[in-house]
């Protein structure tokens, strides 16, 4: 039987759960020598873990393992550690850069592996002692840039480096530890995301780069949010959406907007925006957000505008690390941030958190424990301080002296503990001590409690139980209707924006890419998301 | 670890042990104290010369006492003098400070009258007469306060 | 078994040993010919003097600026307004409250001064603090050559300019907090006054605390980016506190003074931060949390052992290793702070 | 031609912003020079002198910077167990060369367990090293007097009655190292006019520097350099991040003890209780004045530390006398000087780290312009 007959990778009825959450089902698929395999999905839909698994992290098994067998070469393999997956030539580029600004790009290369000349001195305080023997380093990293085909400078320092290098610097990492003793011959390259913070012409380069060390061989697992690219250089796409393989084909004839739907696509819709109907003629703008941009790390905000009609929830969506995040934390002051926003026909001042609170704005940060909470402080705390600094409510005052009063803040707290079902031993309890879920509901009371005019609220259901989730969403619907808040809800979750939002924006590139009514099909908010299909106009 | 390692390592240890050990009797500091007293039946010398090692030379007359301050173990003595035949003599001994002990004397009548003799004959350690000491009532108080001088 | 664990950990372990040491020195005291009586009375008299010095670390810690290493700005301040109060030869309660009064001015602008110094270098407070206290010693030590006071009681006699290193308070403020209201029974003297001064210090602080500017300062000090996402002015709280801390500092170093009886000038303020810092950590503080009690509890445990350790040691073992247990206990207090996982995570 | 202009003045305010402390400190020393009355001759001879005497001390400062650790206020500890072996020889009347080279094989082994210990607290205070070690010397300070004041004598004996305090156990305040004096710089001196250059000294902390930049070039240099640059990244390829931040102080520490040997020798006698907690403070100050930061030192900063910082020592009592006829002013400008440097030093480092952090808005509102075009 010839190699090629045997594939390279194959798995076979993959399954995994986290603590009983289901996040990989019956995942079966294989990969030939020398093959691109274009692996696709949202955020969360499984294709980091399925990675994991197969670069043998620890995390995989302190979380009790997985389901199924992975098959290299056609025998079963496990992994108990990641140093096994590098033996038997995996490597694998993780999104994050791991690289040290201050070392060349060849000192990064090798980072750990120096080959080494012996010293005598080695024999008194151990191997490490040793000299680097920076000549072979220089060779073997010539080496492995050479394989890529890109002009790079070993001896260039990461700091000084355009994105696109050091995201060549990574590939060569991997690929160079074929050199050192430990690992095998490389034969599986997993690129995760390698093309997203690349500019299109470096982006270019690297799918060259890809397509060459495909015809010397090596298998490349290749995840990435730009469908063109996957298109362009893949020989197989896979399709994951919840856990599940959606599709598996051959790269023939498939054109973006197909794998947009297969992305999206979800067997129920839950009465997407069908609730009510929106009307915006006659609705007076509320929030007018005009070439906004954001210095978020991670969740960069180029160029905004979108305008917020009052009482609507309006839905920010899009996938992870576009920008819809920048948004709520740029207006809010919690991350530099230019341009003009306008709330009620009065220009708002950036970069002042006070303004915009006393304007009657909130936020219900995505970041629950690091923004949201004071979590060593009691909830009567969490949910009345806001409210309190802002608004002096819940003080009694004494002249100049404004006095904390005990008893109103322990009235609003278990009111609001009662009307969202705060799990919690009393009103005291430390907010660090509640479940996720109530930690998040102890965030929208403080939000509540300042009674605001427009809402942000990012990220209400992250990490949270589905019990929790339905409750909280129902929260929003509720306090908007009854108030007539205007909400503008930021999530990574298409269906959950669908269910309650009235008008959906898509978030790419740091732009609205694009603002659809929530009852339209899902595949075309899909297409949005990945930078595709039309601009619908606000209207 | 390899076992070459090992032994290496435990030989360079040993190693700094001994310089240790080396530098304890090389450096070790001895005050000599050369005596010209009558000592029993041999008469103190007149005038004599006495040297250690390459120090300058002193002349020592009857009863006196002067010190040499050396370092190490080993040296050698040199006297010269006149002896009762009015023969001028000189007496050179290699001599050995025992482990352990700040001060010797040497008695150099005796030296002089047996030059061959073994070195417990004349040397012996110095012990310093007991004086009775007083109470030191102005005890010396401790500062452990950070002055500011440099 | 568990609960004991549990208390274990809530508390400290140092903090029980410390509280077992001085316990263990109340109890062998009557043993080996220490008077209790005399023991507890020195033990009050310097709880008083130091307390309010603990409590200038209160503010800083709420707001999250970390222990205030650089108490010594505080201190000078405070020894300012004393030899301006002797200057202008103001003399008993008079001259104390005329030496607040002169204080107040410049521990408001050193403290700001100060607190906008820190904003700008935030997570690297203590280091700073430090050394701002430090050099705020060493400049002020030219500053006492320099400065044209007049009073012969303070300046060096024979060159008639330039302060003495030490200027009794005598025949000015000495003890007039101390002997305000005092108890005396038996042996034993309470030292009211200035107990209840501290107290009325302690009580302010408490209050503040409960107003909405002292909410303000424990939420940044708790989570400064919760503070700013709620709309609060995050380095003015925390220059706020550190003029709080400064003026504090100030006050402290006075009834400090007049307890004691001198005035140390120049290098005299130099260490006098560390001491503060470990009595509030033994009190239970940690580097971002503390509270009133933490001051009161700390600076009895802390004095206690200061004053029953020589007196027990030299009668039990006719040694004064004092010295040595002060230096252990107060920086292996601190370094047990810094280290503790919990609470250097903010 | 005027653009040209700018930008060389714009490098000159870089030049300077970049190094305040080194520049400061010229002019400082520029000034009272001429003000002292000093002459050439006996400045350079003293700058000798000092050179030779607190090199090494500082030069051992430069592993943990390497490391990431900061400026390593636990040096203190060096120079405890260095006094310990000082202490030691002392008594056992063991003098010169072979003396010297003792106390550096008795503080070795005090020193590695002292900057063992201190490297493992370091590592549960990730983050605030300085304050910590800096606590470090304090406490350690205390069991120092501990041993030193109340074991030696009694439970350590002791046979020099020159050594004890009268009351029969306890280290006297100052302890004569007579026996050990210059010692080493009259090694192989060589005499040019007044001025007396000791040649064996400065050989050694060639030797020193020397190990330190092949020190750079190992593995375990460069994977300092790495945990120091980012331990997560680190980690993840699989250095020993504690590990190697544990040896970088016992390194420092070890090294700390033979710089305060040769101190000692230098200046004759030992301050059995406050030599120490001095030696840490002026060889931070120093190697900051020579342009160091907390995260980045080299061994030039070492020497125009020295120069620096001891000229301004040497001139400021007589400039300050001359200036206003009271040499004791001058003394406290030197020691508000040299805690002035740490803290210029330390709030410069960290304004940097902001400055770097905030550069990165204006370039997102400068791209929203160019598209816009």
């Amino acid at each position: 039987m010839s190699e090629q007959q045997v594939p390279l990778l194959e798995m076979r009825h993959i399954s995994k759960d986290f603590f009983g959450n289901q996040v990989l089902q019956d995942i079966n698929f294989t990969l030939n020598k020398g093959e691109i395999l274009g692996l696709v999905g949202e955020n969360g839909a499984g294709k980091s873990t399925l990675m994991k698994i197969l670069f043998g992290m620890e995390e995989i098994r302190d979380t009790g393992g997985y389901g199924g067998d992975v098959l290299i070469k056609g025998e079963v393999v496990h992994f108990d550690s990641s140093l096994d997956a590098l033996n038997l030539g995996i490597g694998m580029v993780h999104q994050e850069f791991s690289l040290l600004p201050d070392f060349t790009a060849s000192e990064n290369i090798l980072l750990n592996r120096e080959p080494m000349k012996s010293n005598w001195l080695a024999n008194l305080f151990g191997d490490r002692m040793d000299t680097l023997d920076r000549d072979k380093m220089t060779a073997i990293s010539k080496k492995a840039i050479r394989r890529l085909g890109v002009n790079l400078d070993e001896n260039m320092l990461v700091s000084q480096m355009p994105v696109g290098h050091k995201q060549f610097t990574e590939i060569a990492r991997e690929l160079s530890k074929e050199d050192s003793e430990s690992a095998g011959q490389i034969t599986l390259l997993v690129l995760d995301e390698p093309t997203a913070v690349l500019s299109e012409k470096e982006a270019e380069s690297l799918l060259a780069a890809m397509k060459k060390l495909a015809n010397e061989g090596i298998a490349i697992i290749f995840i990435s949010h730009r469908l063109q690219e996957i298109i362009d250089v893949c020989d197989q796409i896979m399709v994951m959406r919840d856990g599940k393989i959606i599709k598996q084909v051959p790269n023939k004839n498939i054109n973006v907007g197909e794998i947009a739907q297969w992305m999206v696509g979800r067997e129920v819709t839950i009465g997407a925006g069908a609730k009510r109907p929106y009307d915006y003629k006659g609705k007076a703008v509320d929030l007018s957000i005009k070439h906004l941009w954001v210095d978020m790390p991670g969740e960069v905000v180029r160029d905004v505008n979108l305008d917020v009609y009052q009482g609507e929830i309006i839905g920010i969506g899009g996938l992870a690390g576009q920008g819809k995040l920048g948004i709520p934390n740029g207006i809010m002051g919690l991350c530099p941030a230019g341009g003009a926003i306008t709330f009620r026909n009065q220009e708002l001042k950036l970069n002042n958190p006070r303004c915009m609170l006393d304007q009657g704005l909130a936020f219900v940060s995505e970041d629950r424990r690091g923004v949201g909470l004071l979590l060593d402080e009691s909830l009567e705390w969490n949910i009345s301080f806001g409210a309190m600094q802002v608004q002096d409510k819940y003080l009694r005052k004494y002249g100049f002296i404004k006095w904390r009063d005990q008893d109103a803040i322990k009235a609003v707290t278990k009111k609001y503990i009662e009307q969202l079902e705060i799990k919690c031993t009393s009103s005291l309890q430390h907010a660090k001590e509640l479940s996720g879920g109530n930690q998040q509901k102890v965030c929208l009371a403080k939000a509540f409690a300042m009674q605001p005019k427009l809402l942000f609220v990012a990220e209400p259901t992250r990490g949270i139980d589905i019990g929790a989730k339905q409750l909280v969403l129902q929260a929003l619907k509720q306090y908007n209707r009854e108030q007539g808040t205007t909400i503008v809800m930021i999530s990574s979750e298409l269906e959950e924006l669908r269910s309650i939002c009235d008008r959906i924006a898509i978030i790419t590139d740091g732009k609205v890419h694009g603002i659809l009514p929530a009852d339209r099909p899902s595949a075309e908010f899909g297409l949005l998301m990945v930078g595709q299909g039309k601009k619908v106009a606000n209207e | 670890m390899s076992k070459k390692r090992l032994l290496i390592r435990l030989g360079t240890l040993v190693g700094v042990l001994l310089l240790a050990v080396l530098m304890y009797f090389v450096g070790r500091e001895h005050t000599i104290l050369v005596d010209d007293k009558s000592v029993g039946d041999y008469k103190a010398l007149a005038t004599v010369d006495v040297g250690v090692d390459k120090q300058k030379s002193m002349e020592l007359a009857a009863r006196d006492r002067d010190k040499f301050v050396v370092t190490s173990q080993s040296h050698s003595i040199t006297i010269k003098f006149t002896d009762s035949n009015w023969n001028e003599q000189t007496i050179t001994r290699k001599f050995k400070v025992p482990v352990g002990l700040d001060t010797v004397i040497i008695s150099l009548p005796t030296l002089a009258a047996n030059p061959d003799a073994p070195q417990a004959d004349w040397l012996a350690e110095y012990i310093p007469p007991t004086v009775v000491v007083r109470q030191d009532t102005t005890s010396e108080t401790v500062n452990t306060e950070d002055s500011f001088s440099f | 078994m568990n609960k004991i664990k549990e208390f274990v950990n809530q508390f400290g372990l140092p903090r029980i040993i410390i509280g077992l040491f001085l316990l263990l020195l109340f109890i062998i005291a009557p043993f080996v010919g220490v008077k209790v009586s005399t023991s507890i009375n020195d033990t009050l008299v310097r709880f008083g003097m130091n307390s309010v010095l603990v409590l200038a670390m209160v503010p800083m810690i709420h707001s999250g600026c970390g222990l205030n290493f650089g108490l010594p700005f505080g201190i000078i301040a405070g020894l300012l307004g004393a030899t301006l109060a002797l200057e202008c030869e103001f003399h008993g309660v008079v001259c104390f409250l005329m030496a607040i009064l002169f204080a107040t001015p410049f521990a408001v602008i050193f403290g700001w001064g100060y607190g906008k110094l820190l904003n700008k270098v935030k997570g690297g407070e203590m280091m700073i603090a430090t050394y701002v206290g430090f050099s705020s010693v060493a400049f002020m030590c030219m500053m006492w050559l320099i400065l044209p006071y007049k009073n012969p009681t303070m300046v060096w006699g024979y060159s008639g300019r330039g302060l003495r290193t030490t200027i009794t308070t005598e025949g000015y403020f000495l003890h007039v907090l101390d002997d305000f209201l005092k108890i005396k029974i038996g042996r034993l003297v309470i030292p009211t006054g200035m107990i209840l001064f501290f107290a009325v210090l302690a009580f302010c602080m408490w209050a503040f605390l409960h107003t909405k500017t002292g909410t303000a300062m424990t939420a940044v000090g708790s989570n400064p980016i919760f503070a700013r996402a709620s709309g609060i002015n995050v380095d003015r709280i925390r220059t706020l506190s550190v003029i709080m801390s400064t003026w504090l500092g100030a006050v402290g170093i006075l009834v400090y003074e007049q307890s004691f009886g001198f005035i140390q000038l120049y290098m005299g303020p130099f260490y006098m931060a560390l001491p503060a810092v470990s009595a509030i950590l033994i009190g239970g503080a940690s580097v971002n949390k503390a509270t009133v009690a933490n001051v009161i509890i700390g600076t009895f445990l802390f004095q206690g052992i200061l004053t029953m350790t020589p007196s027990v040691m030299n009668a039990a073992v006719h040694t004064d290793i004092s010295e040595v247990v002060r230096i252990v206990v107060s920086n292996g207090m601190i370094l047990y702070a810094l280290t503790r996982k919990t609470e250097a995570s903010r | 031609m005027k653009q040209q202009q700018k930008s060389s003045f714009k490098k000159f305010l870089r030049f300077l912003s970049d190094n305040t402390v080194t520049v400061l400190f010229v002019i400082i020393c520029a000034v009272s020079i001429p003000l002292s009355g000093y002459s050439l001759t006996y400045l350079v001879s003293e700058i000798i002198v000092r050179m030779a005497r607190d090199s090494f001390l500082i030069v051992s400062l430069l592993i943990p910077i390497m490391a990431g650790m900061g400026l390593n206020f636990g040096m203190t500890l060096g120079a405890m167990a260095a006094e310990i072996g000082l202490i030691c020889i002392c008594d056992w009347g063991v003098v010169g060369i072979p003396g010297i080279v003792l106390a550096a094989i008795i503080s070795t082994p005090i020193s590695i367990l002292l900057g063992w210990w201190c490297g493992k607290i370091l590592n549960l205070a990730k983050g605030r090293e300085m304050v910590t070690s800096y606590i470090i010397g304090f406490f350690m300070n205390g069991i120092y007097q501990l041993v030193v004041l109340y074991c030696f004598g009694g439970i350590i004996p002791v046979r020099s009655s020159k050594l004890v305090l009268p009351r029969g156990y306890g280290i006297r305040n100052t302890v004569n190292l007579s026996g050990i004096r210059l010692k080493l710089d009259n090694l192989l001196a060589i005499r040019i006019g007044t001025i007396s250059i000791p040649i064996g000294t400065f050989l050694i902390i060639a030797a020193l520097c020397l190990f330190v930049l092949w020190f750079k070039k190992t593995k375990l240099g460069q994977d300092m350099r790495a945990v120091g640059q980012d331990m997560e990244v680190s980690r993840a390829a699989g250095i020993k991040v504690e590990h190697t931040r544990i040896i970088s102080i016992i390194i420092s520490t070890v090294l700390a003890g033979y710089g305060m040997i040769i101190y000692l020798q230098s200046m004759g006698t030992l301050n059995t209780y406050n030599s120490h907690t001095q030696v840490g403070m002026f060889s931070i100050a120093a190697l900051l004045v020579g342009g160091a930061s907390v995260s980045k030192a080299n061994i030039r900063n070492v020497f125009l530390g020295v120069i620096l910082f001891h000229l301004m020592f040497i001139v400021s009592p007589m400039a300050g006398k001359n200036l206003i006829g009271e040499a004791q002013l001058g003394e406290y400008f030197r020691v508000f000087v040299s805690y002035g440097v740490i803290t210029l030093s330390l709030v410069l480092y960290e304004l940097r780290k902001k400055r770097e952090l905030g550069d990165e808005g204006a370039a997102l509102a400068a791209g929203q312009k160019e598209e816009g075009k």
